[in-house]
């Protein structure tokens, strides 16, 4: 099991802030395909410029390994102030 | 150093008298309120609501508050940024910086706020007659930051 | 654009309270308070004794206030200062400015900050184990003002 | 009748604060001779860098005129903040 969140703009665009997958993809880059596949405007926005992804509230590369307990997080550009 | 990101309202004025008590040895202290306006652009905004990633927002505060205190010779340094929905007039960051000679308060201020306009992780939706948007950093923002690099 | 010379002590929170109230077309406020230290360059400072020359003092910060006004875009500011006797840990100045956009802000207490120490016409004096001396701007202070010019 | 005042360092070098004057000479150089025959020391605080004169509460040249009624202030280098 393992838990997707949608900050930001991504939440509106998914519908959803949060999710639990009972078996996540091995990686990062495998649970975006299955998320496009899905919801082809998620994915969209998922690959659009500047968005991040945490594993465990640790920004990671594009194709990190994640596994069951993992926390994914999905991060638009930011601005705080 | 103290970050504390919050959903309550909170009075600036208030955070300046106790983070200014009792600092003997400081010279300066130097603080930024950012407040939510009732206009951009000309255009009139309702309600402004932030979005933040608790446990992950607040270590990346910290990282900043750790970064300009190795640039600049300050004493102390505090950010309290909200989240959630904030009407107009509101503060939405308050920003202190405290130090034996003012040039390294001011700078150490002024630094924290581009890096919290365009690093810090939260997401600003605005909704206002037209709608709703999510706010990106301005290029004006970007430029602002790279002054530090 | 407010000028304050006082001999009263004041409380920067609350000043900054008051400056920031019904501020709804404001982005951002930057204040600086300068406080009195118990000890400069490593020497206790038993107390700080400012003179003024009532009458000529406000109307040299109010033409600083206006040229900051000419300088940067910025809606309010604000000086307050004192003179007579001040205890270490209290506040001898609070400068605030609020803009539309922070870089403004900052600028402009920044520019005000350097115009005040060099040529506001104030003559500090310090009293401590050593006796007394009467303080002038630093060489630093002559630098920082000229980065204005 | 005038006002002398004496401002900052240059109060404790005098001695005294504020003077009143009978007869005032006609201009800003006469009244630093007359200062510093009374007292040289001042007489040398008033002729030190940065020292500037004010007459009414304006900012004046050494050669300016003054008269009767007129507040003259010295002023040593300033420094608030």
């Amino acid at each position: 099991m393992a838990k997707v969140l949608m900050l930001g703009r991504l939440r509106d665009v998914a519908g959803w802030r949060e999710r639990t997958l009972d078996t996540p993809p091995p990686t990062l880059s495998a649970l975006r395909d299955l998320l496009a596949r899905e919801d082809p405007a998620l994915g969209e926005a998922l690959a659009g410029k500047g968005v991040q992804a945490a594993v465990n509230k640790a920004v990671v590369r594009a194709d990190a390994a994640i596994g069951p307990g993992d926390e994914i997080a999905f991060l638009p550009p930011m601005s705080g102030g | 150093m103290t970050v504390r990101v919050q959903t309550e309202p909170f009075d600036a004025g208030a955070l300046l008298t106790a983070f200014s008590a009792g600092r003997l040895t400081s010279g300066g202290i130097v603080s930024f309120t950012g407040l939510a306006r009732e206009t951009t652009d000309g255009a009139a905004v309702a309600n402004l609501e932030l979005d933040a990633y608790p446990g992950f927002t607040e270590p990346a505060i910290a990282a900043m508050e750790a970064e300009a205190l190795e640039r600049f010779p300050v004493q102390d340094l505090l950010v309290v940024h909200r989240y959630g929905p904030i009407r107009p007039g509101e503060a939405i960051v308050f920003v202190a910086a405290a130090a034996e000679h003012r040039r390294a308060a001011f700078e150490a201020a002024d630094f924290l706020m581009d890096y919290l306009k365009t690093r810090a992780p939260f997401w600003k939706k605005e909704t206002g007659p037209g709608g709703e948007r999510w706010i990106e950093p301005r290029p004006s923002d970007y430029d602002d930051v790279k002054r530090w690099s």
